[in-house]
């Protein structure tokens, strides 16, 4: 019994290892320092939003608008660089977010109404907002100083966004673990009518869920924005679908009262390290896409066997 | 293998005059991986007999009852109906054949109508775009409306009637399809007294028709009721098995059941409230039965249960006391102090903690650990700044569970590996840890066996004693006859009476109460069906 | 001026030679200005407003209507490449608006042939701007050429030696008959003077960071390489930003301006950028609709060709590079003023 | 008790005329012929994904694969049509559909998988499949006779597609009325747990709930395929995002067992109508967006209202 937990448990980790030995055979030079610095950059974003979905997921619920609330983050953040100076920029960006996942938290808590359309409006609003402050038109006018810093330097050798994923994820995995409210969140997520009635207050806990999957939103606009040096107000819904995907695929459940960190970080390694290993070896892109479709699939029936 | 079930297989064939079996389990075992559900079980049920069977939370009762339905396919054994081997794919077979089952948890389609519900999963299409016919359905919907005496009409959403009447029409979608054998899988858990009684005149009026009942429950006085026979499971087997005679009493059940002499609880003296205590909690306002307000108080140290039948207002008192429901036209005051809590959680920061009824649906995590389940709402007592201190909270979590005599094996394994007894202990647990001034209660021991029933009951008394107040809402009126040293009876919303150190005397006055009659006027009311062998197995020692 | 005309601009010189563009004036002196006589309404749907492109052609559209007395009923936006129901939507919204004349950028390259056969029935003609579209039922276009943008970034490169130097390319999302048609161009000049190409896969999007990633991924496996060439903007700004992320000496080729790319342009990070005119095309083709509306002569168009079945004038691109980009008149050609949004269309 | 649930039900089409009602006063072309005929041929796609959508939601699920199953299926007919003939091909792209449907719902009904990442995995499936088939780049070969019998001929001075979509309205109304398989999904919305007890097929009528979505999805392909005369291999997950909000606006609870076709066609209608009105008063495109995210949000948080 305890012997197949652990199997199970070791199956990602032992997926991650394949996928990377194939990888090796086939062209060396992915196991490169180079190639894995780029593989740890790219999979910070996606890290960092899909910390914030697994919060909603865990809680029960999930937020569609993450993309589009970074975009916005992004935005602002920039444009009021110029007039606020750099940190405070930063510090606005994750306000932003922060700001934006309350509303749809409180809209959520205070109505109890499904966070799916909650989050799928504040997508279209947020977009909107973007768009306006924008102009509709890429933002390129970054601080060379907060590109440099954020999306270029690096310490110890390990880039400086891979360390803001790194912490972003320790937090996650210590107040999922060791607070009050990480037990709030798994307690709404298991039955939330238990936990309204064990004295649990709902709606504040449920507001600061979708605070932290946006605050994740804007840590993630902090690290996107200097990475790639620009503010997109257009935010394409796909990198929130592959939030929810990867936090599915390391084992969190859809409904909700489970899951850890590690799993969504695991979750995050595949389909980085897919998509990466793809690029390496020269895999044609709609074969990509088509690969990644079926290990989803996959994993999600591996995991219904792994829960049985 | 053994001697006990050789021991019941015999019992089976001679029953009920020595007419044969309608069906007949043969050495049925089923295994759900490393438990052994039913171990080589055999039973018999009559047509036209109520066979009771009894056992301990997870001894195999339900699953016994999924078998016969066809819901499982047991690993080894025989089904004998009407003297043929059967065997079931799915319970679409079972039924085919005249066996119907009703479920423990409600199995009702909430959004559909009545006729729907009846009919679903047997329209006898053969297509998936078959017409379903109102014509051609609603007439036996009507019928079997019409068995179990209730006047409604066919096209009503399930979910827009109350949970009394839901349980009613499971019953009736069990007969829909004019079964030989009905399995009723706890059927009286959530029942009060009242619709207890409408619910053993349908079960008698089957029996009558020659129907064969399985009757599977944790109360005695089911069993005494209307029992004809009576099955104990223990770890999967049968125990014993025996045909209810008059010399055959309450007791006589009970002791054969937990295999101990004077196994009934012994009561410990009331503790009248203390004159001139002022109430923890006091509920003024209420409409009383002579036109004036009524006041319901809760003292220290005291249990004060409210009785009535499901929608007579009680329910409304209650979670109005947790924070769970505005109280509307009547008020209460905490201490002295004015009271309206708006949620639970600021029930709770007065010291107020609540017990919802309905497991599944309302009290446990399913997906979380036992610590994680009991420390839910006392973690303030174990965190600083939001940060839970672990060891201090394993401390505290193993304390409580020792005390509540939990049976686990590990803290942090997830809850749903305990018994429902035992995660109900839990659960009182938890809600006992964070009450401070008052404990409210509904349905603690709902589905609970009688040995868990009365180690909870055993908690909530030393709980009271060290000086909490506690109010209980339970359906089960010999519990609360048992509990309560205070039971408040209501009748459509008005308190009806008091009744100070209940005894099981007052079993009847109480039943007039919440019918509406007043208690002066016993004496004429026509004794309720029930009342002859209503048992007062948990109050002998008063 | 030292505007570094495209080579073979004989389109261009049908108007005039490039040389003796009068940049003062906001039409380059390709047409005279003229002012409307009779009433003219125009509705207007472009695929996006994502780039200076696009918001060049509306606010040229815009400014120029405001100053000839030319109404614009509606600006529409499909939303993205490929959202061609939508912009079908908003060209029978025109109808019901009553404009006289659709302009369209199209979300597609075809796919057309009925819904604008069908507003021409109800007297509505459809005229093109920025990007061609494959339908014949168009009057006429006002566009650029997009082979030659492609062919003039293949000559800057083939002036900067790159005789067995490796040429990455990131030509973004497939299906898009513009991008095509620059990626072909650049390939067939750059070949020819000895750049050795490395495939290309139309892949991704066409976004910032669709650029940044599969450049970035494209100069781990081909660490020597010495170029990237993309066909817009998005994808070039990404490709720049891979390239400084991982120290490499590598130039950029791209179109569409934007003001961050004359930095990279003055210090070499980027080789040459084709400006795109969308002020000009904006204003062009509201001059072109009113001499149409009005039955005056037409500035003379090229005729219908493969990719573009209809009478068209390709404006002339500019491409900038070190000489050029502290001079080129950047708000005449493509910058719309910076406190002017696009919701203040009328 | 009666009279408010009539209110409730007629708030949609209370809202549904003050829009027209404003939109007339503004731009009284609005209501021209003209118009009216465009507004239900704009409405006709998201109307015929909108009810797919309605089978996997009233069942207690979602299709996400929706968009792109439909761009394989147009893919797919068109380039069979040179081949096989233009009513065969038509009928390839339904069944192609309803195929890839099944199989999603196969995956969700054996494995018993959460529906949101089986066709989160489908969508990149279908997706990839579609532009292997066509390159990547939008098919423009498509038969005229074709584009014209669905695109845009009418008859008796409706549009056949408008038609098509009004025929898979009734049918999809009296399925889920009358039949055994309308009744089955709605209890297996309701309480999956009861319909199994009742010896409901879950397997099998789980998978054709998805075969149902599909098929609509496939339905959609050919009248947006006629309608835009190409088949464009891409899909943007917007008509999946949208046919959700469609759905729920209408006031179909997501958590399934409830709501018919009529309150599918009242979410969509708003929807359309909206972005026509937008569209006709000279509405800005940003503006556009914050309308309808703020209108998905209201309708959500009235809906919560009109339930209690
Ligand atoms: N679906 C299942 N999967 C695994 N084990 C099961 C399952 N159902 C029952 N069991 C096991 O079978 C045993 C008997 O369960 P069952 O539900 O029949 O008990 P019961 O007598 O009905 O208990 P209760 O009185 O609490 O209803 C349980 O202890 C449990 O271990
Ligand atoms: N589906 C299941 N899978 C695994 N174990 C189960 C399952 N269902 C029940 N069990 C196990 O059965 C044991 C007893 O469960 P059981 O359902 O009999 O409790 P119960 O007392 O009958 O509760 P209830 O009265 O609510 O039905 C527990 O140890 C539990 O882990
Ligand atoms: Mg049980
Ligand atoms: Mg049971």
């Amino acid at each position: 019994m305890n012997a197949k937990i652990k199997l199970a448990d070791a199956m990602l980790p032992l997926i991650v290892l394949t996928i990377a030995a194939v990888a090796t055979a086939i062209q060396p030079r992915f196991l490169s320092v180079d190639n894995l610095l780029n593989l740890s950059r790219q999979l910070v974003p996606l890290l960092i939003i899909s910390i914030g979905q697994a919060f909603a997921i865990m809680r029960g619920g999930l937020d569609l608008s993450m993309a589009s609330v970074l975009s916005l983050s992004g935005v602002l953040g920039v444009t009021l660089m110029p007039h606020i100076g750099v940190p405070a920029g930063v510090i606005a960006m994750v306000l932003v977010g922060c700001l934006a996942g309350l509303v749809s938290g409180f809209i959520i808590a205070w109505f109890r109404t499904t966070p799916l359309v909650v989050t799928l409006g504040m997508l279209s609003v947020t977009q909107a907002i973007a768009l306006i402050l924008s102009n509709g038109v890429p933002i390129h006018n970054v601080p060379a100083t907060y590109v440099d810093a954020i999306g270029f330097n690096a310490v110890l050798g390990v880039p400086v966004m891979v360390w803001i994923a790194l912490v972003l994820a320790v937090a996650a995995t210590v107040i999922l673990r060791h607070t009050v409210f990480g037990r709030y969140v798994y307690a709404l997520g298991s039955n939330e009518s238990a936990a309204v009635k064990s004295g649990v207050n709902v709606r504040f806990y449920t507001m600061l869920v979708y605070g932290v999957s946006g605050l994740c939103a804007g840590v993630g606009a902090v690290v996107l924005t200097a990475w790639v040096s620009s503010a997109q107000p257009v935010a394409s819904p796909t990198l929130t679908l592959q939030s929810i995907a990867a936090v599915v695929l390391g084992g969190v459940a859809l409904t909700g009262g489970s899951g850890g960190i590690w799993q969504v970080f695991l979750g995050v390694l595949v389909l980085s390290l897919l998509s990466n290993v793809m690029n390496m070896t020269g895999v044609s892109a709609y074969y990509q896409t088509l690969v990644v479709g079926i290990v989803i699939v996959i994993a999600v029936v591996l995991d219904r066997f792994r829960r049985t | 293998m053994s001697t006990l079930s050789l021991h019941a297989a015999p019992c089976g064939h001679t029953a009920a005059g020595g007419r044969a079996a309608l069906l007949e389990v043969r050495g049925a075992t089923k295994r759900f991986g490393a438990t052994l559900a039913l171990d080589d079980v055999s039973i018999a049920a009559h047509a036209g007999e109520i066979h009771c069977v009894l056992g301990e939370n997870g001894a195999g009762k339900s699953s016994l009852g999924k078998v016969i339905a066809g819901l499982y396919r047991a690993d080894a054994g025989v089904l004998v109906f009407d003297g043929a081997p059967v065997q079931f794919a799915n319970p679409g077979q079972a039924r085919a054949m005249g066996i119907a089952i009703v479920y423990q948890e409600l199995s009702l389609v909430p959004d559909l109508s009545i006729r729907a519900n009846f009919w679903l999963g047997s329209e006898g299409a053969r297509l998936p775009l078959a017409r379903v016919g109102r014509r051609r359905e609603t007439p036996r919907v009507r019928e079997v409306l019409a068995q179990l005496g209730v006047e409604l009409d066919p096209e009503t959403r399930v979910k827009d009637l109350p949970v009394t009447t839901q349980q009613l029409l499971e019953i009736g979608k069990a007969l829909m399809h004019r079964p030989r054998l009905v399995v009723f899988d706890e059927p009286t858990a959530m029942l009060g007294a009242i619709e207890k009684q409408r619910f053993f005149s349908v079960l008698r009026t089957l029996r009558d028709n020659g129907i064969a009942s399985l009757l599977i429950t944790h109360h005695i006085d089911d069993v005494t009721a209307v029992g004809d026979r009576v099955t104990v499971m223990r770890n999967g087997r049968v125990v014993e098995s025996f045909p209810m005679t008059g010399a055959i009493d309450a007791e006589h059940v009970l002791e054969r059941l937990t295999g101990r002499r004077g196994a009934a609880a012994v009561r410990s003296p009331r503790t009248a409230p203390a004159a001139g205590e002022s109430a923890v909690l006091e509920i003024s306002g209420l409409p009383g039965r002579d036109d004036g307000g009524a006041t319901v108080g809760v003292h220290r140290g005291g249990i004060v249960g409210l009785y009535g039948v499901v929608g007579c207002g009680a329910e409304r008192v209650v979670r109005a006391a947790a924070g769970v429901q505005r109280a509307r036209d009547f008020s209460m005051r905490l201490n002295g102090r004015p009271f309206g809590p708006a949620t639970p959680a600021e029930a709770l920061r007065a010291g107020i903690s609540y017990l919802p009824a309905g497991r599944q649906a309302n009290a446990v995590f399913p997906t979380r650990s036992i610590r994680e389940n009991l420390m839910l709402s006392q973690l303030r007592r174990v965190s600083r700044l939001g940060f839970i201190n672990r060891r201090r909270e394993t401390s505290v979590a193993l304390d409580q569970l020792r005390a509540s005599a939990v049976k686990f094996a590990d803290l942090d394994a997830g809850i749903d590996t305990l018994s429902g007894g035992n995660q109900q202990k839990v659960l009182l647990a938890r809600a006992m840890a964070g009450a401070s001034a008052l404990l409210v209660l509904e349905e603690p021991t709902a589905g609970v066996d009688i040995d868990a029933k009365q180690q909870i009951h055993e908690r909530i008394r030393a709980a009271s004693r060290a000086g909490l107040a506690v109010l209980v809402l339970s359906s089960d009126l010999p519990e609360t006859l048992a509990l309560c040293d205070v039971v408040y009876t209501f009748f459509a919303g008005t308190v009806m009476d008091c009744h100070v150190a209940p005894a099981a005397g007052d079993h009847d006055a109480i039943l007039a109460d919440i019918l509406g009659q007043r208690s002066a006027a016993r004496p004429e009311q026509p004794r309720s069906q029930a009342a002859p062998t209503v048992n007062e197995w948990s109050l002998q020692a008063t | 001026l030292p505007l570094v005309a495209l080579p073979a601009a004989g389109l261009a010189q049908q108007a005039g030679a490039p040389a003796d563009l009068d940049v003062n004036d906001r039409l380059l002196g390709l047409v005279e200005p003229i002012k409307a006589a009779k009433p003219l309404r125009l509705g207007v749907t472009v695929v996006h407003l994502m780039d200076n492109f696009y918001t060049g052609i509306i606010y040229g559209i815009s400014d120029e209507a405001r100053r000839s007395g030319v109404e614009v009923a509606q600006v529409s936006v499909a939303g993205n490449y490929g959202d061609v129901q939508q912009q079908f939507a908003q060209l029978e919204a025109f109808r019901s608006l009553g404009v006289d004349y659709a302009v369209l950028a199209p979300a597609a390259y075809s796919g057309y042939d009925n819904v604008l056969a069908s507003l021409a029935k109800s007297g509505i003609e459809t005229l093109s701007v920025g990007i061609p579209t494959g339908s014949k039922n168009i009057a006429f276009g006002v566009l650029q050429d997009d082979a030659e943008i492609g062919r003039a970034l293949g000559e800057a490169l083939c002036a900067d030696k790159p005789q067995g130097k490796k040429v990455l390319q990131v030509p973004g999302a497939p299906g898009l008959e513009w991008s095509r048609l620059r990626v072909e161009a650049f390939q067939a000049v750059a070949q020819a003077c000895g750049a050795v190409l490395e495939p290309a896969a139309y892949k991704g999007e066409m976004t910032l960071q669709d650029g940044l990633t599969q450049t970035y991924d494209q100069l781990l496996r081909v660490p020597d390489a010495e170029y990237v060439f993309t066909p817009v903007s998005y994808l070039g700004m990404g490709a720049a930003q891979a390239v400084r992320q991982t120290g490499r000496k590598v130039k950029v080729l791209t179109a569409t301006m934007v003001k961050e790319e004359q930095a990279m342009i003055e210090d070499g990070r980027m080789l040459a950028v084709a400006s795109e005119p969308g002020i000009i095309m904006g204003r062009l083709i509201v001059q072109y609709a009113i001499r149409a509306n009005e039955g005056l002569p037409m500035p003379p168009l090229a005729e219908p060709t493969e990719s573009v079945p209809y009478p068209h004038f390709n404006v002339p691109n500019v491409l900038i590079t070190k000489e050029n980009v502290g001079t080129h008149p950047y708000d005449v050609f493509e910058y719309p003023p910076q406190d002017w949004k696009v919701g203040a269309t009328p």
